[in-house]
């Protein structure tokens, strides 16, 4: 039974479902610190698989189909800042819009550009290469999951240091935590927390964006309708079990991941597929009640 | 930035002009076609009631809000603040009544915060920790750079607000309220560091409720009245009774009215008190109290010493550990919040933004927290808007509380006005038993006057009142026994007639464990 | 529906015909078109359960109604349900439109076909994929025995297998998609009784449409020995290909000819002609010659594998490169359509 | 200040009506959805009027307003739904799940009672709003026992509720003779009439009417509604006030999740009278009455007319690729430009108040209070 779950290819496909996640997630992390609560990392990660492809196919180049995917999710990002920020709107509201826009409009632009239905699959998208960090990657078990990924997968797992170190010790990083903390505080020292939120956001819709981009030009080479299928609601809630800690996060993920390839492999084992579904979510239902800790923050933030 | 904030030599004569600053609010004129002329190196008091306008003129001095409006004059020149930024460039800095700290921040890195220095692209902690230790010995603002800001004593706060500004070079020093939240000790420190600064040629702006304070410290006053300054005055050729017409009109009496009967039947009892607290010492041990009917029993105490507990475990926001409440015979340690009120206690509590009222609610709404399961609210079990409206227009006319309407949200109420809202729904319950929490903190000498006099009344019907209060001199004015408080534990009984301020200081310490008639004594 | 009702489809003569010359792949129907063209404005309304997007079952149905359209001298439109409510909005809107024919698709419609033929008997309706138990006379059900055509790529992979590990990758477990995949399992065992079958499925947000998913499920498979693979999840499918050109496993796809997407790995197809079947369903009503209940097998030549087709040397597939396995194949199917083997719909078995 | 109270009910209804829909956020986000749309339609190369003219006959004319209506049904109550607890200040994400799983048992009973419509149809709709109310107290519990945020829990919970009720209908519940994972369907006696109004709107149009106005009055009038709205103000102050926040905050969860539960079970026993796995999901109603709730801030009237609006868009949408080929996918563009606009316009209508509206009670809108910290804390 065993010897069926916990295959080589385990790790691999661990890593796979993480990398996106992950990467969304740190985005979500990012305007959590920032004070914004951001739930449109569904449709923003969208949005970036889809700016990946058209990006690629059409210079036929897998960088260009990054920095589209990108620029693409940065921008529809700042719809959230817009009207959060600027307008005091609701970021639930602006989210779940978001996600709307994000799934109406690659659907639509996805007939029309390429006048196909739900799947595009074309030669000339160029997809990510792995490349392999020599000695490293030949490292038995681990050398290819962790040493032969993607430029994205591998800026992923970099950010989480990076990100941690940014957050606690450098001067914007501690500005950026004090503006999500007291915006109004900020204001009194100078540090001006619009434009602190709105790097935030469009930090994140750059990360949520690459994660599409890894999704769309790393994970499978194509684009098909609504493909972030729930990933980027996944980091939302990692944001939140992670407590928007780096490490926090990742842990969360790969929580997640792990749950995810197991559960896969279960139903290799013949486990109803309703069941193994349902395994990822409820394994991290059952890390919230045996963590326990304060979520006192998360608490204060829905409570409107 | 136009003007040098650093000048060599800075002449002497008025360091800050406000010419004709004016700010309306839709309803009330916040500032009307004020004038204030603060000179060089003094220390500038500002007074008035509560929504005089104050904190706005100082908020636009400061850069925070726009003037509609009125110019800024800085050593003689015109500057015009758009933001925090340009008031901190020009040598400004300020103590906001509302400290603008970051909890989860080190004080360290509070005050550093948008002025870093860097190390290697990342902040350079230890240079940050030395800078803020530095400041700190040169003005005796006692800190450690290193804690945690949301793990500290207002106090302490409010030396890091100051060592803040003085790290960005701060010639100008604003205070908003600064001594309302502090103790006795405290505000002294707060004094000497102060005069310091007025030694070191720093030219110091603040703003107090307290005549005394103003008094003893200030070079000038500046009274506010309703939006308009209505009087300068020179500290050494006034006293508190001119100060006091000026800022209302009418004359003021702050007297002593402790009980002149002899306390009744027990309403409020407390037996052997108990809150635990993680790994750390109790924050309650064994605290017994006794309150009788008319009587007001003081409580005294350095804030974190157990009051917070004490209160909470009283009202039904905690469940002791250990020990029993019990409320005109009735037990009621395990009892509900409601289950309690229906027993007849009240409670007026410190924090009236967060606890007390809901901004974002209407005046109506506010006054009727607490009552609305009451019968006389209701007709055939809905709400009687009638009766409703009717309770709070009551309460409004006979608390003279200023508000627009019924239907206002009293978030935007001043403080004085917030706290009226508070202090009449809770009196307004004919209490058995009133806990009574810094019933007067931050408003003004009418309103304090206009409280004390409600809780006197309170107590003369036959209530048991638990008064806990930062101001000494509102316990001895109005306690019938004032007991102290020190890390959880009752340390001493004090006959408020016969003890001065210094003695309870000094308990409140801990240091004296031998006066009064000792702890565990209530009689 | 059974062997009877396909029979009984049998002697409709033009249909077949046309389904033949398709499958010969002659381009056009140009010459048909004179011969059938009857009323002149003719007009089709195609009503899918869910929108089209990933799901190229949907499609074919919309492409055979406007096939028929184009042959037969007419319009065709299609109305494109997005959920639960605006299927009713579109069979309402459809049946105010009274157009000749209205075409349904999937097991979905099943009870609203039913209520609205019973309530509109003038108006023509076909469901495709489903039937409910009792048929109005208005009303011309299509089903499809896919497992017969899984069986036949079963066969492919028993024999072509090294490892004698097969597996599928499903979209859902769902009773209709066990045609697909019992099927195929059959069909391996029928040659090889050692093989080992393995399924898995897609599952998640969006089972018809997550091809990284799909192909994490797909390496998983392949983690675990298996190497021919079995892609059932529509829009899906295109991440079980990626996965098996990286890890070199062989894969089959479904509906359509999926070999083209992928040369070198996907092995054959279940082939599901629902654009024929539509197009000779709708021909039939026109005539009067459908019967309410029609299924397709092998037979009816509604579903069926490339291997079989003519043209199967410039299909990209790899079944191509195996003429000992076609033959095996062939005699497979022959036993099936002569009524010599008899297979077992797997759905029923649960 | 007006004082709202001796206004007559019909005008205050009216004001409300209006308030929700042709003040500022409506008007404007409205236009602004559709010059997005001319762009967009000009992209597909149809003409805008001819689309326009389309969507709103077919929302609005003919069957078009009946299928509006049956739209908007569901949202409207999913909307009230996720309203309850939402006005105490508690997000609900899970009313996916608590539909699904309330509409899975409701539509068992519907299937297995064997007596009379009277009987078995609001036996029905009870045990599909016990059973969503039974998953809604899953996350109610979390929070006031493991101090597990509802908003987390909710969202999660979503998942094993089509899990289970997947499995449920693929193996003990499902009907062996069709294709997919499903129920048999629903016999006579446990379909939900349709009244002859607008030519065939669902009975349960009155049980809508009724949820929305007893919510709306219970809101207005009674103790909890009042005790509520402060718990969505500052629920520290509704706690010190005396209010039981704990039992609050899992009675509005049983009730969120009760009427969720019941719109899955009337979408199944007066929609598609069979629950099929992934049906209720896919139709997004949780998720759309979510936006309007949170559009609406929670008043059930504004809900009712938003979530009529919103129905009118997606069956006008459906309409308009009826008659042009325009893709329906541009009607979920045009609602979420609209949803952006109204989010982002709230501010402006409020700062030219002066203020958060207020109801007739004084109720006032769900709002943070303002910066303005207590004195002396942080
Ligand atoms: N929230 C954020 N997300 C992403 N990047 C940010 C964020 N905040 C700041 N940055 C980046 O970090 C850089 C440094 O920010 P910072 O505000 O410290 O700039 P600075 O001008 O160097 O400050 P100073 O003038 O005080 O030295 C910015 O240029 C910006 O690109
Ligand atoms: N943002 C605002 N919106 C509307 N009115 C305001 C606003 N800020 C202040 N006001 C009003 O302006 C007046 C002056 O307020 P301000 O806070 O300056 O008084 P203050 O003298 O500081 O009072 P206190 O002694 O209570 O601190 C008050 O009537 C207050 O209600
Ligand atoms: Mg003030
Ligand atoms: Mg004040």
């Amino acid at each position: 039974m065993l010897s069926g779950l916990l295959d080589v290819a385990l790790l691999d496909s661990v890593m796979r479902a993480l990398i996106p996640i992950l990467l969304a997630a740190l985005g979500g992390m990012i305007c959590e610190r920032a004070g914004v609560f951001q739930i449109s990392l569904e449709g923003l990660m969208l949005i970036g698989a889809f700016a990946a492809v058209a990006g690629s196919f059409a210079v036929g180049s897998a960088l260009v189909g990054v920095l589209t995917a990108a620029v693409a999710g940065a921008l529809v990002s700042l719809v959230l800042a817009y009207g959060t920020v600027t307008r005091g709107g609701d970021a639930i509201v602006l989210g779940v819009a978001i996600n709307l826009l994000a799934l109406g409009l690659t659907s639509f632009l996805i007939a029309q550009l390429f006048g196909v239905r739900g799947v595009f699959q074309d030669p000339g998208i160029v997809g990510l290469q792995r490349f392999a960090i020599p000695v490293l990657s030949d490292l038995p078990i681990v050398g290819s999951a962790l040493f032969r990924l993607t430029p994205i997968a591998t800026l992923a797992l970099l950010l989480v240091p990076v990100l941690w170190v940014w957050l606690f010790r450098s001067a914007s990083g501690t500005r950026l935590r004090g503006v999500g903390e007291r915006p109004e505080a900020a204001a009194t020292l100078g540090v001006n927390p619009v434009r602190t939120k709105y790097l935030a956001v469009a930090a994140s819709g750059v990360l949520a964006g690459l994660a599409g981009a890894q999704l769309s030009l790393g994970n499978v080479v194509q684009f098909s309708e609504n493909m972030s299928s729930g990933r980027g609601w996944i980091a939302v809630v990692a944001v939140l079990l992670g407590r928007a800690h780096p490490v926090g996060v990742l842990g969360a993920c790969l929580l997640f991941g792990v749950a995810e390839g197991i559960g896969f492999r279960l139903q290799g084992q013949g486990l109803p597929s309703q069941i193994t579904d349902a395994l990822p979510f409820v394994v991290t239902l059952i890390a919230l009640a045996v963590a326990r800790r304060r979520f006192k923050r998360v608490l204060e933030l829905t409570a409107a | 930035m136009s003007a040098d904030p650093r000048a060599p030599e800075r002449p002497s004569g008025n360091e800050l002009e406000l010419r004709g600053i004016t700010k309306r609010y839709p309803g009330v004129v916040a500032n009307d076609r004020v004038d204030l002329t603060v000179r060089s190196g003094e220390i500038h008091a500002i007074v008035g009631e509560n929504g005089a306008g104050k904190t706005t003129l100082m908020s636009i001095l400061y850069g925070l809000i726009p003037p509609d409006e009125g110019e800024i004059r800085l050593g003689g020149e015109v500057h015009r603040f758009a933001s925090p930024r340009d008031a901190i460039d020009a040598g400004l800095g300020m103590v906001h009544q509302a400290f603008k700290l970051f909890p989860s921040l080190t004080v360290a890195e509070n005050v550093v915060y948008g002025d870093e220095p860097r190390r290697r692209g990342l902040v350079d902690r230890a240079k940050a920790r030395r800078d803020v230790a530095a400041i700190a010995a040169e003005y005796g603002l006692s800190v450690d750079p290193a804690r945690r800001v949301e793990d500290l004593p207002v106090g302490v706060l409010q030396r890091v607000e100051i060592i803040k500004a003085l790290y960005r070079d701060a010639r100008i020093l604003i205070l908003d309220e600064p001594t309302a939240v502090l103790t006795p000790q405290e505000r002294d420190a707060l004094f000497v560091v102060l005069e310091r600064l007025r030694e070191r040629g720093h030219t110091i702006v603040f703003i107090t409720h307290k005549l005394g304070e103003v008094l003893a410290l200030s070079d000038r006053v500046t009274v506010l009245r309703d939006g308009r300054a209505v009087a300068e005055l020179v500290t050494a050729q006034t006293d508190e009774h001119e100060i006091t017409h000026h800022m209302t009109g009418r004359e003021v009496a702050l007297t002593q009215r402790p009980a002149e009967r002899t306390p009744g039947e027990i309403r409020l009892e407390v037996r052997g008190l108990r809150v635990e607290q993680g790994d750390g010492p109790p924050l309650l041990d064994g605290v017994d109290l006794e309150v009788g009917a008319g009587e007001v029993l003081g409580i005294a105490a350095i804030a974190g010493n157990g009051q917070n507990e004490l209160v909470e475990s009283l009202v039904g926001l905690r469940t002791p550990d250990a020990g029993r409440v019990v409320v005109d015979g009735q037990d009621i340690t395990t009892d509900t919040v409601a289950a309690r009120r229906r027993a007849g206690v009240a409670y007026i509590p410190e924090d009236r933004h967060r606890v007390g009222t809901a901004g974002a609610a209407s005046t109506r709404d506010n006054l009727l927290m607490s009552y609305q399961r009451e019968s006389r609210f209701q007709r055939r079990r809905w709400l009687d808007r009638g009766a409703v409206d009717e309770h709070a227009t009551r309460l409004i006319d006979g608390y003279r509380i200023r508000v627009a309407g019924l239907a206002t949200p009293v978030g935007t109420l001043s403080g004085g006005n917030l706290q009226k809202i508070v202090v009449a729904r809770e009196v307004e319950h004919d209490p058995g038993v009133l806990i009574a929490e810094q019933p007067t903190r931050g408003v003004d000498v009418g309103a304090i006057e206009f409280i004390h006099e409600r809780l006197v009344e309170v107590r003369d019907a036959g209530a048991a009142v638990l008064l806990i209060s930062a101001e000494l001199w509102e316990l001895r004015a109005l306690s019938t026994r004032i007991v102290v408080l020190f890390e959880g534990r009752l340390v001493g009984t004090f006959d408020p007639r016969t003890t001065d301020e210094q003695t309870l200081g000094l308990a409140m310490t801990g240091a004296s464990q031998a006066s009064g008639a000792g702890p565990g004594a209530h009689r | 529906g059974n062997g009877d009702d396909a029979a009984d489809s049998e002697p409709d003569d033009p249909d077949t015909t046309d389904v033949e010359t398709d499958d010969d792949g002659d381009d056009d129907g140009d010459d048909g078109d004179d011969e059938s063209a009857a009323d002149g404005d003719l007009s089709f309304i195609y009503i899918t359960p869910n929108p089209i997007g990933v799901n190229q079952f949907l499609e074919l149905g919309q492409i055979g109604t406007e096939a028929a359209a184009a042959d037969l001298g007419g319009t065709a439109r299609t109305f494109e349900s997005t959920d639960l409510n605006s299927r009713r909005a579109n069979i309402e809107a459809a049946v105010d439109d009274a157009p000749d024919v209205i075409v349904l698709t999937t097991f979905e419609f099943t009870e609203l076909a039913e209520e609205f033929a019973t309530a509109n008997p003038d108006q023509d309706f076909i469901l495709i994929d489903a039937c409910p138990e009792n048929v109005p006379d208005n009303l011309h059900c299509g089903v499809f025995r896919e497992y017969e055509s899984a069986y036949l790529i079963g066969v492919m992979a028993g024999a072509l297998s090294d490892a004698g590990e097969i597996g599928s990758v499903v979209a859902l477990d769902i009773p209709f998609l066990r045609r697909f995949s019992d099927g195929f399992r059959m069909g391996a065992e029928s040659v090889n009784d050692a093989v080992t079958d393995r399924q898995v499925f897609i599952g998640g947000d969006n089972p018809f449409s997550d091809p990284a998913r799909a192909k994490e499920q797909a390496l998983a498979l392949a983690a675990q020995g298996v190497d021919h693979m079995l892609a059932a999840g529509s829009g899906s499918n295109g991440g079980v290909f990626e996965a098996a050109e990286e890890e070199g496993f062989f894969a089959y796809g479904v509906d359509v000819n999926q070999c083209p997407d992928a040369p070198g790995v996907v092995v054959d197809n279940v082939l599901k002609r629902v654009d024929v079947v539509a197009e000779s369903l709708i021909r039939g009503v026109l005539d009067g010659t459908a019967e309410n209940v029609n299924s397709f097998g092998l037979a009816e030549e509604g579903v069926g594998v490339v291997a079989l087709l003519d043209d199967v040397d410039d299909s990209s597939c790899v079944i191509a490169e195996h003429p000992d396995v076609i033959e095996q194949v062939r005699e497979a199917h022959d036993a099936i359509v002569d009524g010599s083997l008899e297979l077992a719909d797997p759905m029923l078995a649960g | 200040m007006s004082d709202t109270a001796t206004v007559p009910a019909h005008r205050r209804l009216r004001q409300r009506l209006v308030h929700g829909l042709l003040d500022s956020p409506g008007a404007t986000s409205i236009i602004l959805a559709l010059l997005v749309g001319v762009v967009m339609i000009a992209v597909t190369g149809n003409s805008p009027v001819e689309a326009y003219t389309a969507m709103v006959q077919g929302a609005f004319s003919g069957s078009g307003l009946r299928n509006t209506i049956a739209r908007s049904l569901p949202i409207i109550t999913m909307g009230v739904a996720l309203a309850i607890p939402f006005r105490a200040g508690i997000i609900n994400l899970g009313g996916e799940g608590q539909m699904v799983v309330g509409g899975l048992a409701g539509t068992l009973v519907a299937i297995e009672l064997d007596a009379p419509s009277f009987l078995v149809i609001p036996a029905a709709l009870v045990t599909g709003a016990l059973a969503g109310a039974v998953w809604a107290a899953l996350s109610a519990y979390g929070q006031t026992w493991l101090q597990l945020p509802i908003l987390i829990t909710s969202l999660l919970l979503n998942y094993p509720a089509r899990a289970l009720t997947g499995y449920l209908v693929r193996f003990p519940f499902a009907d062996p003779t069709v294709t997919s994972s499903s129920t048999v369907p629903v016999p006579p006696s446990g379909q939900i009439p349709k009244l002859p109004l607008f030519g065939g709107v669902s009975a349960f149009i009155l049980a809508v009417l009724v949820i929305v106005a007893v919510v709306s009055i219970v809101n207005r009038r009674s103790v909890p509604g009042y005790e509520t709205a402060m718990s969505g103000a500052n629920s520290r102050f509704s706690r010190y006030g005396g209010v039981d926040v704990t039992g609050q905050t899992v009675t509005t969860m049983l009730f969120s999740g009760a009427i969720a539960g019941m719109t899955g079970t009337y979408l199944v026993t007066g929609e598609t009278m069979r629950f099929l796995d992934g049906d209720l999901v896919a139709s997004q109603f949780a998720w759309t009455g979510l936006l309007v709730t949170l559009l609406a801030r929670h008043r059930p009237w504004t809900i009712l007319a938003a979530g009529v609006f919103f129905a009118a868009l997606q069956s006008g949408g459906l309409a308009m690729q009826r008659t042009t080929d325009i893709p329906w996918q541009l009607s979920q563009v045009l609602q979420a430009v609209v949803i952006v606009a109204i989010a982002s316009g709230f501010v402006l209508r409020w700062r030219r108040d002066g203020g958060a509206p207020v109801d007739a009670t004084g109720r006032v809108e769900t709002e943070r209070p303002t910066d303005d910290a207590p004195v002396g804390e942080l």
